[in-house]
């Protein structure tokens, strides 16, 4: 059983109890633990049910490359799945539940799987569900659904009650990893001047070198670490995180850090995670290697475990993974394992060293310590069911022939070690295949580049393939002033320090245990333990000729986990190759993706959630409009009110009730969201007539026009009011969603295309607060606030003026988008709200009425003016629109003129704008389309014409529309018919003139 | 060819699975060929296996650079639906997602076509006056789909936030007979039905040239040497360019790379697709059990398979915002792909300056859904020179100014 | 009647840096040749400041020039004066090709003062916030977080932000959340 | 996440404070060009794997327009400069022929 010993745990404070649940149960552990070694402990050897044939999981691993030991995490809104216990720290009041079973994890009906496991092979489900057809939707992919994932799904209505942040770094150097390589670097770049930045995923700095020993400077590896930390939290220009990941490379220098501030203290203020965005000069990623399982039948019962994995347990928290060991290996590493499993006094019954020349000094000292060790003899299969009982061994060289069956309640195994290459790979970077370590290995050569095309990425220590102590300080001390002196740093005269580590002899690749393994064996020997894919799956995959490793990959799942193949991908590749009798070269390595070990979304979105979630433009009026019980209508990132219903008031008749306050007294409305971009320059006529569609160099100072604005592709983009203000100056009103678009759109042309022109433009929509006086009794309210003559005479339709306005510096437009006598007021936006009272104070006596959005757009739709958006949705040229009047016919060019010249756009069948009325005065749907006889050459209706807008009209008590309708104008009193949403029934409606009310203007013009 | 099933399966078991047959033969290129297809992705798989089944064409190469499907076959996120507003893309979806309903028994391939549902919510005014428009235009071109409301949405989707501070939802448009489909299996599916009709699939054969005479394509240059063919079909999504310049022609399009992610597998928690084009995310949950996203494309051309971060960013946040229960998840793996686009965003089925040589592109984010019925049409016309379903997706279009505009409704979004 | 003469009322947040609004502020958008003699004469008259160079901050008190871009100035007077400022420039620059436009309403300003000020703006801008980068007396336009800004030291422990005033109260959300209690990153040093 | 520098303001710029504009160097037709001209500056473009010359505004920023020659395939940016030209400066065609030996773009090479 795995117990925690009596003393030892260089991580672990015995001081300090936490206690902790899991699957309900109360448990107890060691500040300093993490929730496996914890769980270990406690002798909780089964913590979790494999993907697809729910086999028991126990740890495997003691780090972020564990597939195996994930659980639930928290409850409520806090719930996390698939949280990995072997990088989950302890805290007191932790709450964890294993997933993937039912009714439990020791009795879990999935299992069964495990008893059809021949059927169910790599890719099966492509070859079978295919019949009847109905039963995939219906039966077959519930089922499957049902039995899919693994954690536990939040609850639907879970809200996330913790904050994220995002944080934003420049550095010169960027170390990812903090073992001893990590330091090294750092200490080396930043010796030569750089300013570097470190981060470490785990909460200990120094990596393997405690737990795997040897000497670093005359030094016990743990002192050069402390001494080493302390020399670089000197350097004013070095940072170190802890709990900080690096999580994904990116192109120009970019890297992702993940920092966890407290999970491992959810009691503390501030955010749960921090995304880093980091630009690095140079990156140095000393990430480390990873110990590869072997493949043998049953590698995959609980008790079985990476051998170094068992050396940190029993080193860092005290935890003895079993009382006895066997241990299997093809090099010198996992005997260190054996060795200080049995300096505690564990029983070590033998080490199976697969390898026919054994072991170097390391196996003699474990020979000194009375342990058995055997060469050339391999596991042939592993007995036990939720944890070990014992192995049944064999020769390696063999089919499996029995030999000897050895009783024990623990496996460490070794497979040897590949670099952590992920983050190389990230970008771009290649990698070579280590024929003499087995192993692939970044390539010097073929660097990930950086903007200024060169390489920007260099790796130090195990993750660059050097797995001794000595080579590893040494490379990261080369890495480190490289990587400084590619910034231009000149290094110092330090040195790596002297490191001692016994010597080892040479690993023998070993991808199958024993190597000719029988049929049964294959079948029961686990590349992927959490996706369940096997030996003999890969095998299968090329026999079917998914010869690609992506292939592979993607039909057995292999590596798709949520370790993203950390164990399984080298040994998975290398039995590929071996099935299609290529080297592992030629096979290739599949690509790595970010992030490392996967981020929360949590810290993705960082602080953008809430009211932070997209930023609310508000006008100086908004706070009016709210305390009014606006309606609001989100317009761009702008609050319009849509309406302002009163108590008891539905929205629509409140919209009724501001049309017809508007038209029969006074209306007022919000305008201040309209852009306003001031022109200015001896060449502005010029380029105003280039910008729109009319010839507005014509127009005369103090006068205004409506124009229409092309896009280069003839497609009206927007409109609005032009104002006039003196001979080199224009202000120009856009639509709400046009100010910012249509002021780049400006500068655009004037930057790129004639730059030459000697014109200014600058963005004013937001200098001013702007309010719309509509209605028959406009005139009187605004001669009531005083201060300007605003008298058709001193201020005819279409012409502005500025002035005083109740006291208020004023700019006064005579103009109207709803056929009313109209003016929108101009003032500082500070001022706006006062104005707008001071309206609704002196307007009182004539039912001063604030509408919204809805009612300006009825009235408009009444006159027939059109909508940006509604009657045009880009694809719509004024030619569509009856707007011939503002397309200038004297200009020889404007953007948009030659477009507009194309065939389509200059085809009489073009859909043209006309107005709709419903024969029984009903309303039109909107967007609803008018058929036409027949189908198409794809059978679909004929089409004619469609609503664009569509209202019910106060004014004129019935529905009224405007519509595109093919050769519309020509077809005045016709009667067509527009399909409703089920495509069957029918609305008929009259083609009539869009002015619907108010022809002759008479109106607008007192 | 062995047929698959459940029995077959079963047998293979008994005998240790060592009669399954490679799923398509490694070919090695012919002299001459009626037609090539260079690109084995979904779309020139498809081509043909419809020349073959439809035009009896099966002299056929299909010459793939990479692996099959190895494109953005095997990098989308899987979805498939055909409610679009405009007829010809109305036309081509809807007859995709026909195809796609019984591709698995046409195949005898599980492709595991799910439909699902598709959801496209509205959170703006703007956005349900597009999708009202467009639910009006699907009844009169035979797409089913409705415009539903938010208490429908719930009902759909338990795990959506209907209030969200910035956008409440609406309403949504809604197509139950959309879906999602197993993305490698269709690539494969199509393999072997190609390969069992007599086709050449040849893997890790690079095109380097193309050879003409007099304005009419005679064969091309390889990787694996040279190879006749009296018809050409190129269907290569984000390297259209560099193709049609081998070609000795341009193209409207310009090549972006296109972003996706997974969370973590979890249990099933959302059995719909959802797309919140407002705020410019969609996911789904696959059968594994993972949260499938689609991220946002680069604004500038980029052939690097590798996004810019910012828009998974911004994806992500979006989906928080609309399904807050997926703070805690995890995002387990992102990747990126090249996709082209064109002038008017919809893609080009076309026959080209060069007599004999075909294009198919600027599929932008939408090619997958497309696949069967992109196949279906393109071999028609390739075979018969026009098809009613891609003639108006014809070069010709963009000088005669007759765009095929599919950001008119709100659903910019593929 | 109120007459907000600033958008959020001159609002504050104590966290681990302190967020204030501050202002009015008479601001005047000038665009014309940086590079002609006249010019820089009738600016440096109007603000009392020198001519900066590009990426320059010359501000003391209320009055100063901020570089806005090769051919743009910000003129930073006493708000009561804005408009008189305005006029005289208008005078003082001719029949040179210039545009002056009073925008001392189109904005609003923040102060955020502490020793995490570097980290706080860190937190919301990809700008490089290190000392080097950013000393005091240069000018940083940038986005915090979704929206525009624009960002410069009075001194090393005082930053000023400013933006467009319709997202004032975003961007005094957005910096308040980032300097939420518990949130120090220790990583820039002030 | 590409970081340029604006030949303007001489910022080192984050590809979130820039906004991309597409090709480089298109001559504008209007009235009067033939059909094939017209499409042509409108839709048709280079789209190479390799060196491409394209524009980008340094929009939250200065404000200004910018030219970079960058390669799509590495994204190495071999320079930025001004809008204000039709064609790159000789010293930039002269690195990237340093970097990419028989590089083409349109009538540049």
């Amino acid at each position: 059983m795995s117990t925690r010993l009596a003393t030892g745990g260089r991580l672990t404070d015995r001081s300090d109890r936490l206690e902790f649940t899991f699957n309900g149960k109360r448990l107890t552990g060691f500040a300093g633990d993490t929730l496996a070694s914890a769980l270990l402990a406690n002798d909780q050897m089964l913590v979790g049910r494999s993907f697809k044939y729910h086999r028991p999981r126990g740890v495997v691993a003691s780090g972020a490359e564990e597939p195996n030991a994930l659980v639930n995490l928290g409850t409520g809104d806090r719930v996390e799945p698939n949280q990995r216990a072997t990088t989950t720290e302890l805290f007191h009041g932790l709450s964890a539940t294993s997933q993937n079973h039912w009714p439990s994890l020791e009795h879990d009906i999935g299992a069964l799987n495990g008893l059809v496991a021949p059927v169910l092979t790599a890719g099966f489900y492509y070859k079978m569900f295919i019949h009847p057809r109905p039963f995939w939707k219906h039966i077959y992919e519930p089922f499957i659904r049902q039995s899919a994932g693994l954690g536990r799904a939040p609850d639907p209505e879970a809200r996330d009650p913790d904050t994220y942040e995002h944080v934003h770094a420049h550095v010169d150097v960027l170390v990812l990893g903090g073992g001893v390589a990590g330091l090294q670097a750092a200490h080396a770049a930043g010796a030569a001047g750089a300013q570097v930045l470190l981060l470490e995923q785990s909460p200990h700095l120094g990596g393997r070198a405690p737990v795997d020993g040897g000497t670093i400077d005359g030094q016990d590896p743990e002192a050069w670490v402390e001494a080493t930390v302390a020399a670089l939290k000197a350097m004013d220009n070095v940072d170190i995180r802890t709990r900080t990941m690096g999580a994904g490379i990116y192109d120009h220098g970019y890297v992702l850090g993940y920092e966890r501030l407290n999970d491992h203290a959810p009691w503390l203020a501030g955010p749960r995670h921090r995304l880093w965005r980091i630009r690095a000069g140079q990156v140095v990623t000393a990430t480390g290697a990873i110990e590869r399982p072997l493949s043998f039948a049953g590698n995959d019962v609980p008790g079985v475990m990476l051998a170094s994995a068992m050396r940190d347990y029993l080193v860092n928290y005290g935890v003895a993974a079993g009382d006895r060991t066997v241990v299997v290996t093809n090099n010198d590493d996992a005997y260190r394992t054996a060795i200080i499993l049995k300096q505690a006094g564990l029983d070590v019954p033998a080490i199976l060293d697969a390898r026919e020349y054994g072991g170097g000094a390391l196996a003699a000292e474990a020979r000194a310590l009375g342990i058995r060790v055997e060469q050339g003899r391999a596991i042939a299969k592993v007995q036990g069911g939720k944890r070990v009982t014992g192995v049944a061994i064999c020769a390696q060289a063999g089919a499996g022939g029995l030999l000897e069956e050895i009783p024990c309640d623990a496996v460490a195994m070794s497979g040897g070690w590949s670099p952590v290459v992920h983050l190389w790979s990230h970008c771009g970077g290649k990698l070579l295949w280590d024929d003499a370590q087995a192993m692939f290995r970044p390539d010097p050569d073929r660097a990930p580049t950086g903007a200024d095309g060169a390489p920007m990425l260099r790796v130090a220590g195990a993750a660059n393939g050097f797995l001794r102590l000595g080579d590893t300080l040494r490379d990261a001390e080369a890495q480190g002033r490289e990587a400084a002196a590619a910034l231009g740093f000149t290094p110092g005269a330090g040195a790596a320090p002297a490191a001692e580590a016994t010597e080892e002899a040479p690993l023998a690749p070993v991808w199958l245990m024993p190597q000719g393994a029988r049929d049964d064996l294959r079948k029961k020997a686990w590349l992927d333990y959490q996706n369940d894919v096997k030996v003999s799956d890969v095998q299968l995959a090329a026999q079917e000729g998914f010869e690609s490793v992506e292939h592979t990959k993607r039909y057995t799942t292999l590596g798709m986990a949520t370790d993203q193949g950390k164990l399984s991908n080298i040994n998975g590749l290398a039995t590929l190759s071996r099935a299609l009798g290529e080297e592992i070269p030629q096979v290739g390595t599949t690509t790595f993706r970010p992030p490392y070990t996967p981020i929360s979304m949590g810290a993705i979105a960082g602080e953008a959630k809430g009211k932070l979630f997209q930023p609310i433009r508000k006008t100086p009026l908004h706070d009016w409009h709210e305390a009014h019980g606006a309606h609001w209508e989100p317009v761009g990132q702008w609050r319009r009110p849509y309406a302002y219903p009163q108590p008891g008031e539905s929205v629509h008749d409140a919209v009724m009730r501001e049309v017809t306050a508007t038209r029969t007294g006074l209306g007022l409305l919000d305008a201040s969201t309209l852009g306003k971009i001031l022109v200015k320059g001896p060449d502005a006529g010029r380029f105003m007539d280039m910008m729109y569609t009319n010839m507005m160099s014509t127009l005369k100072p103090g006068r205004c026009r409506y124009g229409l604005m092309c896009s280069e592709n003839g497609f009206l983009i927007d409109d609005g009011v032009v104002a006039r203000i003196d001979d080199q100056t224009f202000l120009c009103h856009t639509t709400t969603g046009g100010a910012d678009r249509i002021h780049a759109h400006m500068e655009e042309w004037l930057q790129t295309e004639w730059w030459d022109w000697q014109v200014y433009t600058a963005n004013l929509t937001e200098q001013y607060a702007q309010i719309a006086v509509v209605g028959p009794k406009a005139r009187a309210v605004l001669d009531k606030l005083g201060g300007m003559d605003l008298s058709a005479e001193a201020l005819p339709f279409m012409g502005w003026a500025e002035g005083t306005l109740g006291g208020l510096p004023a700019r006064v437009f005579r103009i109207s988008f709803s056929g009313e006598l109209s003016f929108e007021v101009a003032v500082p936006a500070h001022r706006g709200r006062a104005l707008w009272e001071r309206l609704h104070e002196a307007g009182a006596e004539f039912g001063a009425t604030p509408y919204g959005t809805e009612a300006l757009h009825i009235m408009r739709a009444e006159k027939g003016f059109i909508m940006i958006g509604d009657e045009t949705d880009g694809t719509v040229i004024p030619q569509d629109l009856g707007l011939h009047w503002a397309i200038s016919k004297k200009k020889d060019d404007y953007l948009g003129k030659r477009a507009q010249a194309r065939s389509h756009m200059t085809d009489p069948d073009r859909w043209q704008l006309v107005g709709l009325e419903t024969l029984e005065g009903g309303v039109l749907p909107d967007g609803a389309y008018a058929v036409a006889p027949g189908r198409n050459a794809n059978g679909q209706r004929n089409t004619q014409g469609r609503v664009t807008s569509s209202y019910h009209s106060p004014t004129l008590g019935r529905g009224i529309a405007m519509g595109l309708v093919h050769k519309g104008p020509e077809r005045m009193g016709e009667e067509i018919a527009f399909a409703m949403e089920d495509g069957e029934t029918m609305m008929r409606a009259r083609i009539v003139s869009p002015v619907f009310f108010d022809p002759d203007g008479e109106k607008q013009n007192v | 060819m062995k047929r698959y099933s459940a029995f077959a399966l079963v047998r293979e078991a008994l005998n240790g699975h060592k009669g399954w047959e490679r799923a398509w033969r490694n070919a090695q290129p012919k002299a001459h060929y009626d037609a090539i297809i260079i690109g084995a992705g979904g779309h020139g798989l498809a081509t043909a296996y419809y020349l073959g089944k439809n035009f009896g064409i099966t002299n056929v190469a299909i010459l793939e650079k990479g692996w099959l499907g190895g494109g953005n076959t095997g990098r989308n996120t899987t979805i498939i639906r055909s409610n679009y507003l405009q007829d010809p893309s109305a036309a081509i979806y809807e007859k995709s997602r026909a195809l796609y309903e019984t591709l698995s028994q046409e195949l005898n391939y599980n492709i595991m076509f799910s439909p699902r549902g598709v959801m496209m919510l509205a959170q703006t005014e703007h956005e349900v006056r597009g999708y009202r428009r467009t639910a009006h235009a699907n009844a009169l071109q035979g797409v089913s789909t409705e415009f539903i409301s938010p208490r429908r949405v719930k009902e759909l989707v338990p795990i959506i936030e209907l209030n969200g501070p910035r956008y409440p939802v609406l309403g949504a448009l809604w197509q139950d007979r959309a879906g999602t489909a197993r993305h490698d299996a269709v690539a494969w599916g199509y393999a072997r039905a190609c390969s069992d009709m007599g086709m050449d699939i040849i893997q890790k054969c690079e095109v380097t040239g193309i050879t003409r005479e007099g304005g009419r394509v005679t064969g091309v240059q390889t990787t694996k040497g040279d190879i006749a063919c009296d018809r050409l079909g190129i269907v290569v999504a984000g390297h259209s360019g560099v193709l049609a310049e081998m070609a000795g022609f341009r193209l409207p399009v310009e090549s972006v790379a296109l972003q996706a992610l997974v969370s973590e597998p979890i249990k099933p928690c959302m059995d719909v697709v959802v797309m919140a084009n407002t705020v410019h995310g969609y996911m789904s949950q696959s059968d594994k059990g993972e949260m499938v996203i689609g991220g946002g494309a680069d604004g500038f051309n980029n052939y690097t398979q590798r996004g810019s971060f910012h828009h998974i960013e911004e994806t992500v946040r979006a989906l928080v915002e609309t399904f807050p229960m997926i703070s805690r998840l995890k995002m387990l793996r992102q990747w990126g792909g090249i996709v082209d686009m064109t002038g008017d965003r919809s893609p080009i089925l076309s026959k080209t300056p060069i007599e004999g040589v075909f294009i198919n592109c600027g599929w932008g984010t939408g090619g997958f859904k497309a696949i069967p019925g992109s196949g279906w049409g393109f071999a028609e016309l390739m075979a018969k020179g026009t098809s009613p379903l891609t003639d108006p997706f014809s070069l010709n279009r963009f000088g005669e100014g007759r765009f095929i505009d599919e950001s008119v409704a709100a659903g910019v979004a593929h | 009647m109120s007459d907000a003469l600033l958008p959020l009322g001159g609002a504050a947040f104590e966290g681990i840096v302190t967020i204030r609004e501050t202002g009015p502020q008479g601001m005047i958008q000038l665009r014309g040749d940086l590079s002609d003699p006249g010019l820089a004469a009738a600016v440096e008259q109007a603000s009392g400041a020198a001519m900066p160079a590009p990426l320059g901050a010359h501000v003391t008190g209320p009055r100063g020039l901020l570089w806005m871009s090769p051919d743009e100035l910000m003129v930073l007077v006493p708000y009561a004066d804005a408009a008189r400022t305005v006029a005289e420039l208008g005078r003082a620059l001719g029949d040179r090709h210039a545009l002056v436009a009073d925008v001392s309403d189109a904005r609003a300003h923040f102060t955020v003062e502490g020793a995490h000020l570097r980290d706080v703006l860190a937190k919301l801008t990809p700008a490089d916030m290190r000392r080097e980068a950013l000393a005091p007396g240069t000018l940083r336009r940038t986005r915090l977080a979704q929206v525009a800004a624009g960002l410069w030291l009075r001194d090393p422990l005082t930053a000023q932000v400013f933006c467009f005033r319709s997202v004032a109260g975003y961007m005094f959300d957005l910096l308040s959340a980032a300097a939420s209690e518990g949130s120090e990153v220790f990583h820039h040093r002030a | 996440m590409l970081i340029l520098k604006c030949p303007y303001c001489g910022v080192m710029a984050d590809e979130t404070e820039l906004s991309p504009g597409g090709e480089a160097h298109l001559t504008r037709h209007g009235p009067g060009s033939d059909d094939t001209e017209f499409e042509a500056y409108l839709f048709m473009r280079e789209n190479p794997r390799g060196v491409h010359f394209e524009r980008w505004r340094h929009a939250h920023g200065c404000g200004k327009w910018f030219h970079a020659a960058r390669c799509t395939q590495t994204l190495e940016v071999f320079g930025t400069y001004s809008a204000q030209t039709t064609r790159p400066p000789q010293d930039l065609l002269d690195t990237i022929s340093e970097k990419r030996p028989g590089w083409r773009w349109r009538d540049l090479a």
